[in-house]
Formats: structure tokens, C-alpha cells, sequence
């Protein structure tokens, strides 16, 4: 038994429109892409050979699956030309059909079917020919026709075709795929029905999980926020404060602010699309939602450490003097100094010289002027609200995922500002 | 791989099968030694396929120049293998509008292709020679 | 490079080898311009083991002869190195590929 | 482009003058504080205020922190922000930030300033 899988490059249109930049089969559904779930259903078929062929660029999709390995399985690519029948399309790939029965998912996105079942005598007893379509996506038997010693088998198992075209169809079937998790192989930890949880994921105290859920890789869920029922939350994701997530798809890359609440919603990266009405919203609010983008590359460190280097000097520069005129002053940086000289400390802070000897270290280069802990300036000096330390470190996980180096210099600068204006006590 | 493998040949279009050959062998041995994601024979293929091209369009740039060489170099760092091919032939753009192949265009490949299969080109000229400098990385950032 | 012609059915079958470069490519460019390959032809490029821009160029500039003469042109037994160099150029869009030659000439 | 058009005092449907303010295009932090001003000075005339929002096409979190200030004045003025023909994207920054729960939000202007007249049922 093998799996041929045939990719209509102008099908799904829809999926192009609302997910840009992804090829329609990578995009994923309950945190899976759609292509892993039809290689789920080829393994519980019974079908460890499966080929691709597509009348379009297959790059993404060879990047990503190369070949097969990681699921156990050997697939094999060939290209056919949009106006290939199915007997053509059978001509072509006659060495990888050699004889055998071949099940062909033609333009499809997803088969529902229960990996409890099993379809593999299903499949073979059954004649070639058509098995299941919606009229966009097919599922049919060629390759040999086997004088099964089989019978047609009792009841057949559970196979099926789902509508799937719109946004909202989208939006339904990822509901109903969580709640029938049992049929289906989700990612993730499930060490209860309903819950599946990846790794590195860091759900804080007061965090309410209602089930069912799906949580990816790389999520952070911060306190007092309530996920589910019926949640599904992608890969390097985070949820900030006592935010609400119901009913909703937070796709991979994707920052939640404080105290909000997306519920029946789709959230990628700034987008917020409501799959009911259509409406789809950019938002231009960061600290509501918005991209995370991945960690900055090797090329990006070095750039960071030389505008680190390069804002240092200037900050030497510039602070030399009047360190070397306020010091004598200064005793020893104690907290609550008294009279004439607790003014001249705390001009001696706000001019933020007190961190005027960790410059040596940015040379040096064992130090970053600007980041999360350890830094001369943390990022959650940038930022007035955070009070305590946990919401210090909420303010660098933001401005970590969501930096690149030239970024570093405003927010340097706000940092200094910051401490001008003493908004921070002088720590 | 140590040290930096250097061959220079005749900008003579009979010698494409020895620059992609030293080509393939260099990645072969890169690939192994570091041990790079992803398929070891797509690694050399798309090595030897890209120094073949830029040779072919050295010696086809060459035309009538009696003693043009064309030498490839090889190195490898951080960013992975990398492969330099320079000619003494006039000046040239390396970069190319993908070929319209609706209009079944029979040359213009050459350096698309490479633009594909390699990570980062960058095309330099020093002391009048053209320098194609041309890397592939061990692990690509995976999608 | 080694280059041979058959017939099975109404089909010409041109078979190559070796190695189809900017080295070889002339030899098969002056190859094809000595021959008569009119009606449906099948280039079997099982024993290629590798082709670059200029052999790609060759065999496209028969699509396009074919094409314009309206007769039938299809490729056999890529391996996936010269199946590599077609996908890129997305000259695949422009070839009929078939794993095997007998059923290509079905 | 001012993000406030005209607004008019209508005092048809009832007995106590209800201000429908317009808001059209975009509403983001460029142009926030008109809608301050724009919305004390109305405030003096009325306290019962309609926002108009059909021609309102974008909004951002400070347009909306405006309509929410704009909110606390009028109710501390004795009277009622109401807000009528929200489009489904502008409703859902809303809905994102709970600020819908803040008003009584209509489907078009003439109900929501029916809405404020005493004899109706409510």
C-alpha cells in the first residue's frame, strides 16, 4: 500500500489570502500542518511510501519534508503538468505505482478519520476507483486492483471529507479536531484527555487551563490568564497578564497583551481576524498584539555588540566630565544619603553615572550596555510601569524577542530618559 | 577541512567536469567532516552544480583571451563552505532576472541557478579580476 | 557523453549518458541538428548523471521546436539530481516527466 | 484629514438635546487629541452623546483610549456616551480590549439617540 499525494498549486486560494507567505499544506491546524496530518493517515493506513507530486514549486515543501524521515517515512517528489488526468498522472509515476495499490489524496487539506480504526483491509479490499470527494478534494483507490482473498470487510471505518474552504470552515474544523483530539495524533504532552502541552512551556501561578486545549513549543502563559476551553495556542507564543483565550487560535509567533480577551478569534502575529464575521484587523499596537520574530541570526550579534560598543564610547564620552566632577562629591553610592550630598548623588543617578565604571565592561565586551539582566541599562528601565521584578522581566522577555540591534539605541535613549526624570527609584 | 583548497585552471570550457568535480569533492568532504543538516548528495550536488556554472560563465566571458585562468578557492567558517571563483574577464552583473521560462528561454540559468542553490552570493571585482564568492551553510535555519 | 536513438511504437527513443554540460552539450546540439527526430520522441535520461544550465538549455530548446511543431516530447527516468536543476528553473512546467520509458509510451 | 466631521445637535426625538458627533477615517494617535478638544466643547451643550462611527475606518488603541476619556467626561458630566455603526474590524479592537462592555453600542445613530429619550421603553 502507498500514498500518492497530489498538490493543485492555484487550489486553497483562501488559505494564501489569510495565511500569506505559507504554502497552503504547511499551514497548520490544531498546531499540525495539514500535509503531517494526511502522513498520519497514510501510517495508519498502512502506507510507508508516499510521493508527492505537484503542478507547482515544491521547494517549501521539500525543505520541510526532505525525505520523510522524521515520520518514519520514504517519500519520493515528481511534477505534473495542471491539465494531468488521473491515468496520466498513474503513466508517470509508474515505477513508484509498480503494482501496488495506491491510495491518491488529490487536492485535499485533511481526512477525518480515528487512528483507533483501522482501514488498511478497508483500502485494500475496495475496488479502484473513486472513494470519498467534496468536489474540491478526492480521495480514490488506483494501482492494482487486488483479487483481495479478503472479503469486503465488515462495517467500514470512519472516513471522511470535511468542508473546507473559508475561514470559518477553518476555524470550525480546528474546534472539532480539538475536541475529538482522541481520533486524531496531536502534538504535544497529553497526560490527560482534552490537554496537550509542548515543551518549554511556562504557564505561571493563577493560570487557568480549561480543557480541551492545545498548547505549542516556546509559550509562555503569564499569571492570572485564563486559556480554553477549546484554545488553541501555537508555537513561541506568549500570553501576557490576565488575558482571556476562549473559543480561539493563537497562531505560532504570536504576543497576547495584558487583560485582553480574543475569544471566537483568530490571532497571527498583529492580525486579529474574527472568523464569524470575516473582519480582519492589522493592529498597530505592539502591546496588544503583534510578531515575534525568531532570534536574530549570527550576523545580528555581531552588529548588536558593535553598536553596543559604538553607543558606549559616546556615553563615555559624554558622561566622562562630569563623572570625574560629581564623584569626589558622591560618597560611597549609599542609599538615603543625607542633606548636600544626597543632591549631588541623586543628580549623580539621574545622570545615570553611577553606571559610568560598567562602560569598561561593553568594551570589554563581557557586558551589554542595553538588555535583559545582565546589562548596564536593563530594557525594563525603558519602560515606567513595571514595579516589581516579575513585571521587569516581562518587559525584557518583550523587548529580547522583539529586538534588533539598531533598536537597542531609542531604547537606550528612553532608558536614560527615564532615570532623568527619576521616574525609577534611583536602584 | 582544514586548509584552503586552491585550483586554478585554463579558461578552457573542456575542464567544467574538473572544477565541478574538485567542487563535489570539497563539500563531500565539508559535509562529513562537519556533519550539516539535511541531505549530504543535495549538499555536493548543489556545490558542484554552482561552481560548474560559474566556471562555464567564466569561460564563456573569456571568449578570446589567449591565457585566461579561472581559479576556485575553497575555505570554510562559521557561516559554512564557501567557494570563490575568480577569471581575469571583463566585468560582469551576477545578478540575473529569473529566467521566463513560458518563453522557453535555452541559456540564462546559469546563475540563477546558483542564486538557488547556495545561501549567499556576493560578486566583488580587485585588481581587475571578477571574484563570484559563493557560500552554502552547514545548517540552514530550519522553516 | 554517449547518445542513441531507438524506435518502440510511434515513438523516437533518444537516449543519453554521461555527463550533459556546457562541456558535452554542442556534441548533442549538432547530434540533434543531423537527425530527424520529427513525430513523438522520448529522451531517456536515466544514465544522465548530471546536467547543468546549458544542457537544460538544450533540452528545452527541443520543447520549444516540438511544441511549435505540435508533436509529442516526454522526459523518462530523471534521477533526482537532473530532477534538482528542472524544479529550480521550474522548467518542469514546460516537460511531460515520466518515471519510466515503456510508460511513457503508452 | 480631521478625524471629526460636524456634529449637530438633534433635539427632534426628544426632550433633552442629544449631540451626534461623527467620526470618519482614521482614528490613531495622530489625531486623538482633536476628538478631546472637539468633545469638552460639545460637552457643554449636551451631555447626552451619540458617537457616530460608520465612517470610522481605522482606529488604534489611542483613538480608542480618546472615545473611552471622551466616555468618563460625559458620565461625569451627569450624562451618556452612546456609540452607533461600528464596522465589524473597528468592533473588534473592542471586543479585544473589553471596551465594548464600557457602552451601550448601537447598530446606526438615529437608535442610539432614540435610545437616550426618557418616554421610550427602554
Amino acid at each position: 500500500m502507498k500514498t500518492l499525494i497530489i498538490i493543485r498549486e492555484n487550489a486553497h486560494s483562501w488559505l494564501r489570502d489569510t495565511f500569506p507567505g505559507q504554502h497552503p499544506l504547511l499551514v497548520r491546524i490544531c498546531n499540525k500542518s495539514f500535509l503531517e496530518f494526511l502522513f498520519d493517515f497514510s501510517i495508519i493506513a498502512g502506507a510507508r511510501e508516499v510521493r508527492i507530486v505537484s503542478d507547482g514549486d515544491m521547494a517549501e515543501i521539500r525543505d520541510f519534508c526532505h525525505d520523510g524521515g522524521r515520520w518514519g517515512l520514504n517519500i519520493s517528489y515528481a511534477t505534473i503538468q495542471k491539465s494531468d488526468t488521473i491515468t496520466q498522472i498513474n503513466n508517470k509515476n509508474r515505477r513508484f505505482y509498480a503494482a501496488e495499490r495506491i491510495i491518491v489524496l488529490d487536492n485535499l487539506l485533511f481526512i477525518e478519520f480515528n487512528k483507533n480504526e483501522s482501514y488498511t483491509e478497508y483500502l485494500a479490499s475496495s475496488h479502484v476507483g473513486m472513494l470519498l470527494s467534496n468536489g474540491q478534494g478526492s480521495v480514490y483507490l488506483d494501482g492494482a486492483d487486488q483479487q483481495s482473498i479478503l472479503e469486503q470487510c465488515g462495517s467500514s471505518p470512519h472516513i471522511s471529507i470535511p468542508e473546507l474552504g473559508s475561514l470559518p470552515e477553518y476555524f470550525r474544523l480546528s474546534a472539532e479536531i480539538l475536541r475529538q483530539g482522541s481520533r486524531y495524533i496531536l502534538p504535544g504532552y497529553s497526560n490527560e484527555d482534552g490537554c496537550y502541552i509542548g515543551r518549554n512551556v511556562v504557564i505561571h501561578k493563577g493560570v487557568e487551563i480549561k480543557k480541551p486545549v492545545i498548547i505549542g513549543n516556546n509559550v509562555q502563559i503569564m499569571p492570572g490568564c485564563v486559556i480554553g476551553p477549546e484554545a488553541v495556542i501555537g508555537s513561541t507564543v506568549i500570553i501576557d497578564r490576565e488575558s482571556l483565550v476562549t473559543g480561539s487560535i493563537v497562531m505560532h509567533n504570536t504576543f497576547v497583551g495584558e487583560q485582553l480577551e480574543v475569544k471566537n478569534k483568530i490571532a497571527s502575529g498583529n492580525r486579529l481576524m474574527d472568523p464569524a464575521t470575516g473582519a480582519s484587523l492589522q493592529l498597530v499596537d505592539a502591546h496588544l498584539l503583534s510578531e515575534i520574530t525568531s532570534e536574530g541570526t549570527v550576523y545580528e550579534g555581531i552588529v548588536r555588540r558593535l553598536v553596543h560598543v559604538l553607543a558606549a564610547l559616546l556615553l563615555f564620552i559624554a558622561q566622562l566630565l562630569p563623572y570625574l566632577f560629581l564623584r569626589p562629591f558622591v560618597g560611597e553610592p549609599v542609599a538615603g544619603g543625607t542633606g548636600h550630598e544626597h543632591k549631588t548623588a541623586q543628580l549623580f543617578n539621574r545622570l545615570s553615572l553611577d553606571r559610568f565604571p560598567q562602560l569598561f565592561r561593553v568594551f570589554s565586551g563581557s557586558l551589554r550596555l542595553i538588555g535583559s539582566q545582565p546589562a548596564v541599562f536593563r530594557y525594563a528601565e525603558t519602560e515606567e510601569w513595571p514595579e516589581n521584578e516579575m513585571d521587569a522581566r516581562i518587559v525584557e522577555q518583550f523587548c529580547t524577542l522583539h529586538s534588533h540591534p539598531f533598536g537597542d539605541i531609542p531604547l537606550l535613549l528612553k532608558a536614560l530618559l527615564n532615570r532623568k526624570e527619576s521616574k525609577i527609584a534611583a536602584s | 577541512m582544514k586548509h584552503a583548497i586552491s585550483v586554478t585552471l585554463n579558461a578552457d570550457i573542456v575542464y567544467t567536469r574538473i572544477a565541478s568535480q574538485v567542487a563535489g569533492a570539497a563539500a563531500e568532504v565539508y559535509a562529513n567532516e562537519v556533519g550539516i543538516t539535511g541531505n549530504i548528495a543535495e549538499f555536493c550536488h548543489a556545490f558542484e552544480l554552482s561552481v560548474s556554472e560559474s566556471f562555464t560563465n567564466s569561460v564563456r566571458h573569456a571568449n578570446h583571451q589567449a591565457d585566461g585562468d579561472v581559479t576556485i578557492n575553497f575555505f570554510t567558517d562559521a557561516n559554512g563552505l564557501t567557494a570563490v571563483v575568480s577569471d581575469t574577464n571583463p566585468e560582469f552583473n551576477p545578478v540575473t532576472p529569473p529566467p521566463d521560462v513560458t518563453l522557453y528561454p535555452e541559456g540564462g540559468y546559469g546563475l540563477f541557478i546558483i542564486h538557488k542553490l547556495m545561501d549567499s552570493i556576493s560578486y566583488s571585482r580587485k585588481k581587475d579580476r571578477n571574484i563570484l564568492t559563493m557560500t552554502k551553510s552547514a545548517h540552514p535555519p530550519a522553516i | 557523453m554517449k547518445i542513441s536513438s531507438k524506435k518502440l511504437g510511434d515513438y523516437t527513443i533518444l537516449s543519453l549518458s554521461g555527463i550533459l554540460n556546457a562541456s558535452s552539450a554542442p556534441q548533442l546540439k549538432s547530434y540533434l541538428e543531423e537527425t530527424d527526430f520529427s513525430g513523438s520522441l522520448i529522451i531517456d535520461l536515466e544514465l544522465v548523471d548530471f546536467l547543468d544550465s546549458s544542457g537544460l538549455g538544450i533540452l528545452v530548446g527541443i520543447a520549444r521546436r516540438k511544441k511549435a511543431a505540435n508533436e509529442i516530447l516526454k522526459l523518462a527516468n530523471l534521477n533526482d539530481r537532473v530532477k534538482k536543476v528542472f524544479e529550480i528553473t521550474q522548467a518542469y512546467t514546460l516537460f511531460d516527466i515520466y518515471d519510466e520509458v515503456n510508460a511513457a509510451a503508452e | 484629514m480631521t478625524p471629526v466631521r460636524n456634529y449637530l445637535i438633534d433635539t427632534s426625538f426628544s426632550s433633552l438635546p442629544v449631540a451626534v458627533l461623527f467620526l470618519n477615517g482614521r482614528l490613531d494617535a495622530s489625531n486623538c487629541s482633536e476628538v478631546h478638544s472637539v468633545f469638552s466643547e460639545l460637552l457643554r451643550q449636551s451631555t447626552s452623546i451619540v458617537l457616530d462611527c460608520t465612517e470610522l475606518e481605522f482606529l488604534d488603541s489611542s483613538g480608542l483610549g480618546a472615545i473611552v476619556s471622551s466616555l468618563r467626561k460625559a458620565i461625569e458630566a451627569g450624562g451618556d456616551l452612546r456609540l452607533s455603526g461600528l464596522s465589524n474590524n473597528v468592533a473588534l479592537l473592542f471586543e479585544l480590549t473589553k471596551a465594548q462592555r464600557l457602552f451601550s453600542i448601537y447598530n446606526d445613530s438615529t437608535a442610539a439617540v432614540a435610545s437616550f429619550n426618557p418616554l421610550k421603553p427602554e
